[in-house]
């Protein structure tokens, strides 16, 4: 993997390389040389295989990580190349056109994280959710339970006792 | 000998590139195929704008089955996500349990077991056997042949009685768990193996002869949602489905995991890549996983931990990492993107089905210019399955 | 497409002739197989209640709630789970963390009902018909999700620690801790046995996640005596821990010497001054006797900004912490830095000032808003058997005191000591100590009344003290010191066969045919201390009301004296945390009564 | 020719008997094809409470007058086909109301039910439906296209159109049937009965996985019971016209229910192991395999 | 609760129009208004006669046909139940594939909203008398998707449900227990869901709109 990193660097500039594992490692690199990194990978590099495409949000930070992780099948290994994106408003260059399958990844990260891919097919649509209002869900700051709890109502009756207040009050009534 | 339909009825495209289709001329109908429809995988559906009885366009609809996990893990602890992850894929539930317990062992740094790696193989292979089985079923089904889905669904069920025997439940089994497997194998399950093993056989013999030796059931499918093997990765096509195009991909020889290198076997490749050779791909590498569990049980360690020494669940926390782990299912390349944060919880998960781009892009693109007839038969050639495509 | 195509489909026929394979009635003929994860069973009896299930459920299918068979006592909250089976997903994680293996799996599975709300049952208590199925999941033989084996403690080995006084245990280093610390499942059933109610789920969660600062934080909520808890507690905690069960209770008082050792003085005193009131209140209470019971009331008095003087008789405040418990065990300056804090809350502690003599409890009672009785147990009780009065039969707690003062008196080549507590084991220890200084070689026996299983010295105390040479001796009881011309020589005991009647009674039962000497040039008693309550005079010794030679106190620790209140080992019996407790409810009861009063001016 | 009056009460008798043998014969074949996939099946009695179970249904909504007429039509056509055919030959009784030209009369019967159905389907609105009945009227077209030469053949060869007159030339030993006397005309009109029996490889009109359930779609409650009692009656009553035709009828009611078990065993046989084809391959099929042999069994003759 | 994100924007053919009727008349459409289901059904009384009734009752208690809409994870154990293992035929169970013939719904496990929305459709398209079998923890209290924000947690609150199977999931043997339980209620007479809904409709809708924003669905089919 570090052969190939030290091949890209001298293309792009791009941040540190994590090997995580001998066939897998990621590397980050800035908004605008995506596409080309992508291109020259595919191209170049053999990674031809799209695996996922998915996005992190660092809420602490104010950032998305998208990650775009390439799969050279020939040579068997994986580079996870990174995006930071800021959070808000969130935004990136589609690239439905060098893989097809991307469209279905950006239009689901569209719907689950609100992030824009201006100019891919149907991304404007519904995919998996339907007449949603509220937060993306995928979003940190947004909180499944509590919805959840609002929305579907849980079935009443239901009630715990911490074990240690619950044997304070009987063992020591008096002091509680 | 690829499907050639007549294009002359074609619409003319809009100049965004969309399809001109006036559905108040008559000349089109929008049909909807499920989620309540016998001819679909599961639940999920398929729009289609049809011209007669030709499909000009397919829209898939998914989401009916979207329950949020990977937002659902973000408020879980690392070991109550593990019941969690078996429910993304119902047929075929033991790769989530894999890939998620590989990706948290790999950050957390655990060392599995020996005995636990074989023990997960065989886990994985009678998964696999289940899943197309069931396939295999539905695949005779979807063109009307039902007896074949009464024949596999029955030896499925000898399987499931085998998976419940080792793990203690028919579907949902739980049993590979982050640092190794819940328990060894019962006594005499070799034997009772080996007899589900023969049964799978001599009924995979009948199916042979019964839907692959068959006239109609070449005429429907040889020749139906042909894959160019050029757009196998544009698309994402992984599996069976990449090699019955003769791209011969399979995660288990190129990226080999637990005991696959120690294993004798060659992955099963077809040419025409048609659902006819779709389908005996599949049969075909049923049959190899047949031999590899015969292969695992003869040189399988019988004693020994099944377990890594797990530091106290309830209270686990794993250092800043992020991974990918893959495996070879049924369908394709299914894997695990996994983002720990140092906390007690994932920051995040991603599944990467294999139906999500086979259902999607792939099936969209296939669906164009197919009988409304054979639009049940082609989405089950691409074996999908929903739940994994929305999680 | 051959003719083959065409008549291969027809050989399914042959099925015709083949048995089906239906199940004939798979209502009935289909038991989940052995391992089937099905409907839970609880074995009420063995459930503690520690609601782990509960914390690892991930459906929140559990609650813990009170049932009416079960009472709640120390380590068993009196809870059960009870399960809702509209969220279970029986992935059995319950069972396997399950820390008594009361919970497990039959292997039934078809539960039918109309009602959506019949589907929540408190298993084992609720009965249904696979209570008692033998199938079905249980934990696998060594599948464990939380550790089992506490984290071995360094210690000096025998043969080092045998001549000196230097201090045994070496506490846990950061990995260790970590490792110990890991194993809790902060089920805070400990909390309710510790007197103090001490956080322990909490400290300990705090050593997980390396913020000791808030460790010793939480310690100073409920106890100011954490380097000697941390040492010398007799942990009742740990006899409650849900860990027991099926393994070794997590290390609670290691753990809290743990946290303590980490953070430095210095900064102790500024977390433990958090919260202080500077304002004077204007109240004054008396303390007589710097023990823990004292000490404690005295700093939390002081933290609330009231004048505390603390009267001290010995040369060092501490009390029994100082005079009963030998160095090895809990280093004196450890004990300093305790009652450092203490004094830097204001309290002021005058020793050798012995009430009684140097000033009157009149006298105290005039200058003081309230005083509080904690003078300990200082007398050592005898056995009066034939010979006791020999100047060579002594009691333990003397010649403990005298220890501490750093008095290296000769000691015998033989001794024997009578009594089976741990106090009998410190002198045993510390006097075996001194032989291996002075002779190069061990003579101590210990007789003990009670059966090897019964004694009431610590486990650890008894090996420990075998390791070091002692001999111990039990179910044996004095009969007469031998004297031969005025020289003691040695005990004669009897075989204790029985220690209690049967109505619990302390009534022992011997076997006088069977009799051993045993040589001994000192012999000491080490069966019970008294309390000395001659200085309180006449009047006030019958204005009080007493109980079996103690004052009697209500709960808030008052006497039937307003102004008075008590505490400590006199009033309450020998235990450390136990007075520590009695201290925190003494101030809190003290501060009620403030509350009512304006200070008096003196 | 006067008409008997009595032959009405007759006639009604024939139908009780043929409903009843055609629900118990519908669930013994379910029963039969159930073995070969190495189950049990349906117990015989089954039809019957599903009949009771759609009469007794409390809702049925209507979507028009074509609507409700749908199931009628597909009944008298069921009905009318068994009527105007000699049920047991040579009996008074069961030989219901069958006249010189009945045979014409007889395919016409064929045909009005699927007409009827396929009027009501359209009415009902749903896609589905729509394109079963278009694909039932093609197939229909195609399947009987060779059926209606065999008969040409057969009328041609005994030269009548009552088929009374058509089994009594059968009578007299099994070398006189027509399955011997005119094979390729049998050969022709048997390859049409498996594509109007509704089973693979010719299911293209119910074709679950591709278009639900097609025509019936939206019909349910009493409308469905109609049309199940239809669907007892219709097999057994074109069955009988292929035994009449082909298989020289039936003098007796055992050897009726013999006859016609096993003429209706010959579709599940194929049925139960094939897939279904395409509409368009099914037509083709027809065109191919089937009517030459008609055409060559009107030549031979 | 409200969030802050902004709401996006109504899809064309979503918004409000008016048209034009053949005969002249203008009327306005609303698509997100559900004209199907706002029709309230009616309620259905018994057959008049008990012993016809009885007769009715035990017809449809022994021919129980399942709509073929497997909405969750259950549906994978539904097949074992039709195949030669557990043959469910002969208990007189069946698939169909159109709610219009169908008399039995199983809730096979849990049911994300968008699903929830067919399976109304659905279940308003069956005749009365109708039935609903709910599989599964998901059902009747969330299941293992209790905090999930696409998921109902509760069923009763949306369909009269007449038997619940606990189980996650639960095997064939155990729907068929179900199934056995669901026969015995209908002999009884006590199976009403489908008046029930139509007693209680504006209480069911009530909770439908709370949970269902677009009602925006083909016309057919579901």
């Amino acid at each position: 993997m570090r052969d190939l990193y030290d091949r890209l660097k001298t293309a792009f500039p791009l941040g540190e390389l994590t090997e995580q594992r001998p066939d897998l490692a990621f590397v980050t690199v800035a908004k605008e040389q995506l596409r080309s990194l992508l291109l020259h990978l595919r191209d170049q590099e053999g990674f031809t295989h799209l695996v996922l495409l998915t996005a992190v949000d660092w809420l602490e930070e104010g950032n998305f990580q998208l990650t775009y992780l390439m799969n050279n099948r020939l040579a068997c290994r994986d580079l996870g190349v990174r995006v930071m994106l800021p959070r808000d408003p969130a935004s990136m260059d589609s690239i439905h056109d060098l893989w097809p399958t991307a469209a279905t990844y950006q239009r689901e990260l569209r719907e689950m994280f609100g992030i824009d891919f201006p100019g891919s097919p149907r991304v404007d649509e519904d995919f998996i959710l339907e007449g949603w209002i509220r937060t993306p869900p995928y979003r940190r700051d947004f909180d499944t339970l509590k919805f959840s709890d609002e929305v579907f109502a849980p079935r009443p009756g239901r009630a715990s006792s911490d074990p240690t207040e619950f044997m304070k009050q009987q063992l020591y009534p008096d002091k509680t | 000998m690829a499907y050639q339909p007549d294009r002359s009825q074609y619409p003319s495209r809009k100049p965004d590139g969309s399809l001109d289709i006036d559905l108040s001329s008559g000349k089109y109908l929008k049909l909807w195929q499920g989620p309540q429809h016998p001819g679909i995988t599961g639940n999920m559906s398929v729009e289609l704008t049809v011209c007669g009885d030709e499909v000009i366009e397919g829209k898939t609809h998914v989401g009916y089955l979207h329950r949020g996990f990977e937002k659902l893990m973000e408020r879980r602890t690392f070991i109550q996500c593990f019941p969690i992850v078996c429910r993304i894929c119902v047929p075929e539930p033991d790769f989530n349990e894999y890939c998620y317990a590989a990706a948290v062992e790999e950050l957390a740094g655990l060392e599995v077991p020996e005995r636990a790696d074989w023990i997960r193989t065989l886990i994985l292979e009678m998964g696999r056997i289940n899943s197309y089985l069931m396939y295999l079923g539905g695949q005779a089904g979807a063109l009307g042949q039902g007896v074949i889905g009464q024949w596999t669904t029955y030896v499925r069920d000898l399987m499931l009685d085998r998976f419940e025997e080792l793990s203690g439940a028919r579907i949902y089994h739980m049993f590979i768990m982050p640092g190794g497997v819940r328990d060894g194998l019962p006594d005499g399950f070799d034997q009772r193996m080996e007899e589900t093993l023969r049964e799978i056989e001599s009924t995979l013999a009948d199916v042979k002869d019964v839907m692959f030796t068959n006239a109609v059931f070449k005429k429907r499918t040889v020749g139906l949602g042909y894959i160019d093997p050029a757009i196998v990765d544009q698309y994402g096509v992984t599996g069976p489905t990449a090699r019955a195009a003769g791209v011969a991909k399979d995660v288990r020889r190129d990226q080999p995991y637990l005991v696959y290198p120690q294993l004798d076997f060659e992955p099963v490749v077809g040419q025409d890549s048609d659902v006819f050779a779709r389908a005996d791909v599949r049969r075909r590498d049923l049959l190899m996983s047949v031999d590899l569990i015969r292969q695992i049980l003869a040189r399988m360690p019988r004693s020994g931990a099944v377990m890594a020494p797990l530091p106290n669940v309830l209270h686990w926390k794993i250092p800043f990492g992020e991974t990918y782990i893959r495996g070879e299912c049924s369908r394709g390349e299914y894997g695990y993107y996994l983002v720990t944060d140092g906390s007690g919880y994932p920051r995040r998960v991603n599944v990467r089905g294999p139906s999500y781009t086979h259902a999607m892009a792939l099936l969209e693109r296939l669906i164009v210019n197919c009988n409304i007839s054979d639009v049940a038969a082609l989405m089950v050639s691409l074996h999908t399955y929903p739940p994994e495509i929305e999680r | 497409m051959s003719l083959s195509d065409v008549l291969s489909p027809f050989s399914a026929w042959k099925n015709l002739f083949r048995d089906p394979v239906t199940i004939p009635d798979p209502l009935n003929d289909r038991p989940g197989a052995p391992r089937y994860r099905g409907f839970h069973q609880n074995d009420i009896e063995k459930c503690i209640g520690c609601g782990t299930c509960e914390a690892i459920c991930q459906n929140a299918a559990i609650d813990m709630v009170a049932v009416a068979e079960i009472a709640t006592k120390p380590g068993d909250s009196g809870l059960r789970p009870r399960i809702d089976y509209g969220r279970c997903c029986w992935c059995a994680l319950c069972v396997d963390v399950c820390m008594t293996s009361s919970l497990s799996m039959s292997n039934e599975y078809k539960w039918v009902d109309h009602d959506p709300d019949a589907f929540c049952f408190i298993p084992g208590v609720d009965l249904k018909h696979w209570d008692s199925s033998e199938l079905g999941y249980r934990r696998p033989e060594g599948h464990r999700l939380t550790g089992i084996e506490r984290v071995a403690m360094g210690e000096l080995e025998p043969e080092v620690r045998a001549d000196s006084f230097v201090e045994i245990v070496a506490g846990y280093d950061l990995e260790q801790a970590k490792l110990e610390a890991d194993r809790c499942v902060s089920c805070g059933l400990c909390v309710a046995t510790c007197p103090t109610h001490m956080a322990v789920p909490e400290y300990i969660a705090t050593i997980r996640d390396g913020d000791y600062e808030q460790g010793v934080r939480l310690l100073y909520q409920t106890n100011p005596f954490s380097n000697v808890c941390g040492r010398v507690c007799t942990h009742r905690c740990e006899t409650s821990c849900a860990a027991r069960h099926e393994g070794d209770p997590i290390a609670i008082r290691w753990l809290k010497r743990h946290i303590i050792d980490q953070v430095t003085h210095d900064r102790i005193k500024q977390i433990a001054a958090e919260g202080r009131v500077s304002k004077p209140s204007g109240h004054q209470v008396a303390i007589i006797g710097a023990g823990p019971a004292g000490l404690t009331a005295a700093f939390d008095l002081a933290k609330a900004g009231h004048g505390v003087t603390v009267f001290e008789a010995l040369p060092a405040p501490g009390g029994m912490m100082r005079y009963g418990i030998p160095e090895y065990r809990l280093p004196y300056d450890k004990l300093d830095e305790d009652v450092d804090v203490i004094r830097s809350m204001g309290v002021e502690i005058r020793c050798n000032t012995r009430v009684g003599e140097d000033i009157s409890i009149d006298q105290l009672r005039e200058q003081h808003d309230t005083v509080l009785l904690s003078i300990g147990l200082h007398q050592g009780r005898s056995t009066r058997i034939p010979g006791s009065e020999h100047e060579d039969v002594v009691s333990a707690v003397e010649l403990l005191r005298r220890i501490t003062f750093g008095e290296r008196f000769d000691v015998p080549t033989t001794v024997a000591v009578i009594g089976g507590g741990n106090v009998a084991m410190d002198i045993a220890r510390s006097l075996a100590r001194m032989q291996r200084q002075q002779h190069g070689q061990v003579g101590v026996t210990l007789v003990a009344l009670e059966a090897e299983d019964l004694m009431l010295a610590d486990r650890e105390e008894i090996d420990e003290a075998r390791e070091e040479g002692v001999v111990i001796i039990p179910s044996r009881g004095p009969r007469q010191c031998l004297i031969e011309r005025d020289a003691l020589t040695g005990l004669e005991t009897v075989h204790c066969v029985s220690v209690f009647d049967d109505q619990g009674r302390f009534a022992p039962n011997y076997d006088d045919s069977d009799i051993q000497i045993h040589d001994a040039g000192l012999i000491v008693e080490a069966i019970g201390q008294a309390a000395d309550h001659a200085f309180l005079g006449e009047s006030l010794t019958e204005a009080l009301e007493w109980e079996r030679n103690r004052i009697r106190i209500d709960a808030d620790g008052r006497t039937s004296e307003s102004w008075l209140w008590a505490a400590g080992d006199a009033v309450q019996g020998p235990d450390v945390i136990t007075a520590v407790a009695a201290g925190h409810r003494i101030a809190a009861s003290m501060m009620e009564a403030f509350a009512g009063t304006s200070a008096q001016t003196h | 020719m006067s008409f008997e009056w009595i032959k009405i009460p007759y006639a009604l008798l024939t139908l009780f008997i043929v409903a009843n043998y055609g629900f118990l014969l519908t669930a013994v074949m379910a029963k039969i094809a159930a073995r070969v996939g190495r189950r049990h099946g349906i117990p015989v009695w089954q039809n019957y409470v599903d009949l009771i179970k759609n009469y007794g249904l409390r809702s049925s909504i209507t979507h028009g007058v074509m609507f409700y007429l749908g199931p009628v039509f597909r009944l008298t056509g069921g009905v009318g086909l068994l009527m105007f055919v000699p049920t047991i030959y040579g009996t008074e009784m069961f030989s219901n109301m069958s006249f010189a030209g009945d045979l014409i009369l007889a395919l016409y019967f064929v045909f009005f039910g699927s007409l009827g159905m396929a009027l009501g389907a359209g009415e009902s609105g749903h896609p589905h439906s729509a394109i079963g009945v278009t694909r039932g009227l093609s197939q229909v077209t195609a399947a009987e296209l060779p059926f209606a030469l065999a008969v040409y053949a057969v009328a041609v060869q005994y030269q009548t159109l009552s088929v009374t007159e058509i089994v009594a030339a059968q009578q007299g030993g099994i070398l006189h049937w027509t399955l011997f006397s005119n094979p390729l005309a049998v050969a022709a009109a048997m390859l049409s009965f498996l594509g109007t029996m509704m089973r693979p490889p010719f299911d293209v009109v119910l074709a679950p996985q591709e278009i639900p359930i097609g025509p019936p779609t939206e019909y349910h409650s009493s409308y469905l019971a109609l049309m199940q009692t239809n669907r007892a009656i219709f097999p057994i009553a074109k069955i009988v016209i292929y035994m009449n035709l082909f298989f020289g009828g039936a003098a007796s009611w055992p050897v009726f229910f013999l006859k016609v078990f096993l003429i209706y065993l010959v579709s599940v046989i194929v049925g139960v192991v094939f897939p279904r084809f395409r509409v368009e391959q099914s037509i083709r099929w027809f065109l191919i395999w089937a009517v030459p042999l008609g055409i060559a069994a009107i030549l031979m003759v | 609760m409200k969030d802050d994100f902004p709401t996006p924007p109504v899809r064309d053919e979503l918004k409000k129009r008016v048209v034009e009727t053949p005969d002249g008349q203008t009327i306005e459409i609303d698509p997100l208004r559900d004209y199907y289901c706002q029709s309230a059904p009616t309620v259905m009384p018994a057959a008049y006669s008990k012993i016809v009734e009885g007769l009715f009752n035990w017809a449809r208690a022994e021919s129980l046909w399942i709509l073929g809409f497997g909405t969750g994870c259950g549906a994978i154990e539904m097949r074992p139940l039709m195949t030669p293992r557990f043959d469910a035929y002969r208990y007189g169970i069946q698939w169909r594939p159109t709610p219009r013939q169908s008399n039995l719904f199983v809730i096979s496990g849990y049911l994300s909203v968008k699903t929830l929305k067919r399976v109304i459709r659905s279940y308003e398209q069956m005749p009365n008398p109708k039935y609903v079998v709910g599989l599964g923890s998901c059902t009747i209290n969330g299941g293992m998707y209790f905090d999930s924000y696409n998921t109902i947690t509760r069923l009763d609150q949306y369909l009269p449900v007449d038997v619940y199977i606990a189980g996650c999931m639960p095997r064939p043997e155990a729907l068929l227990a179900g199934f056995e339980e669901l026969k015995r209620i209908i002999r009884a007479g006590k199976a009403e869901g489908a008046n029930q809904y139509a007693e209680q409709f504006d209480w069911y809708k009530a909770n439908q709109k709370r949970v269902i924003h677009d009602w925006d669905m083909p016309d057919y089919n579901w």
